[in-house]
């Protein structure tokens, strides 16, 4: 199946890219798409994670086109 | 119910004076109307802040204010609600954001206001990165509670 | 600190304008405006309501909108505080107050307008008679909890 | 001593006037102006009493050039 992960802000700048389009097989959790695509780093502290804009926990199945969203702690307002 | 996002500095009470304009200002059952401005300061945390950069997820962001906006709504009686985000470069003394709910009770609207601004910081994805005095650039961890001196 | 009581029509956000253009806009330590306009409806209490006439006592009002104004300063840490009330007779749909906060945290300006127009319902002496549909006048006889259907 | 009463709103259509002034002698309460003022009057239950523009018990004692006001419940905002 295929995914796009997506990182923002502070995340998105010690990963260093903002995008990444993965091609998975068989089923995964949001955790699982977080260490395919970053094999070498552990999830961050406080991380959040989004599936198709809305908030997920970690253990949440993914489905073939899923937007999947990791980022910082939201600082807005 | 209303969200919108901007690039470019606004006038809070321009945008009120628009908002109501469509409608609002027609109807006799207001009785109450609480806003939120939040603007920005030069300084943070003890530093001095000369401008940010306000960075948010398109999409997700409108995504979760309408949900906040429809919450409210399910909690009080509300006539309407409005939510004004700006993104990109800031600089001390724009508006950020705005936070405006019509009600025909006070009780409702203040609740109400307050319950979406709270909600708004701590759930739509929006960060922060600060250019500091001294050159530096940072990200603010995290927002506070809102009081002085916490 | 300022109280204003007019006997004319205002609008709120000309009065805002006018008010932070004489310092406030150029204060670089405001991080939340916190906003309440009260505003006329043309229901009270199941009726149906033409207008009101609102009455005060010049001096004493004033002087107890003034302690309000300080007691919020005092609780909170604030940058100004500001009331404007109606007096006179008053249509549906016309602002009857206004009360703004300026502070660098956003706790803080909620609760100390909040503060602020419950005292003001309370304490400040000002009076509603009510011109019903029917042509009949009533005093109300006090005010609500700020509530819908309470 | 003389002291000036006031009443508003609906307490002073009551009573038909919006003003007082009386000559009084020896020490007395706000309760005993609006004794003086409406002997034939009971105090209204919910009224409110002022003295010099600030709110008071309706034992406060008053003095000579008080300006002493009653009203109903207020009802701004």
């Amino acid at each position: 199946m295929s995914i796009k992960v997506r990182y923002f802000a502070s995340l998105k700048e010690s990963i260093g890219r903002s995008e990444d389009e993965l091609i998975l097989t068989g089923p995964l959790t949001v955790y699982g798409v977080w260490q395919q695509a970053n094999p070498d780093k552990d999830k961050p502290i406080q991380a959040l994670a989004a599936v198709n804009m809305d908030y997920v926990d970690w253990n949440c199945p993914v489905s073939d086109g899923d937007e999947v969203a990791f980022f910082p702690p939201v600082t807005g307002g | 119910m209303a969200v919108t996002i901007c690039t470019n500095p606004f006038n809070p009470y321009e945008v009120l004076q628009a908002y109501e304009a469509t409608y609002l200002h027609a109807l006799r059952t207001i009785g109450a109307t609480s806003l939120f401005i939040g603007t920005m300061r030069d300084f943070n945390e003890g530093d001095g802040v000369k401008g940010m950069t306000l960075e948010y997820y398109p999409g997700m962001t409108e995504k979760q204010l309408d949900k906040i906006l429809l919450d409210a709504q399910n909690q009080w009686t509300l006539i309407d609600s409005l939510v004004v985000h700006r993104v990109g470069d800031i600089f001390p003394k724009e508006p950020i954001v705005l936070v405006a709910v019509w009600s025909s009770h006070r009780g409702d609207a203040f609740d109400a206001c307050r319950f979406i601004m709270e909600a708004l910081k701590s759930k739509a994805p929006f960060w922060k990165k600060e250019l500091l005095l001294n050159e530096q650039e940072r990200w603010v961890a995290k927002n506070s509670n809102g009081y002085q001196s916490t």
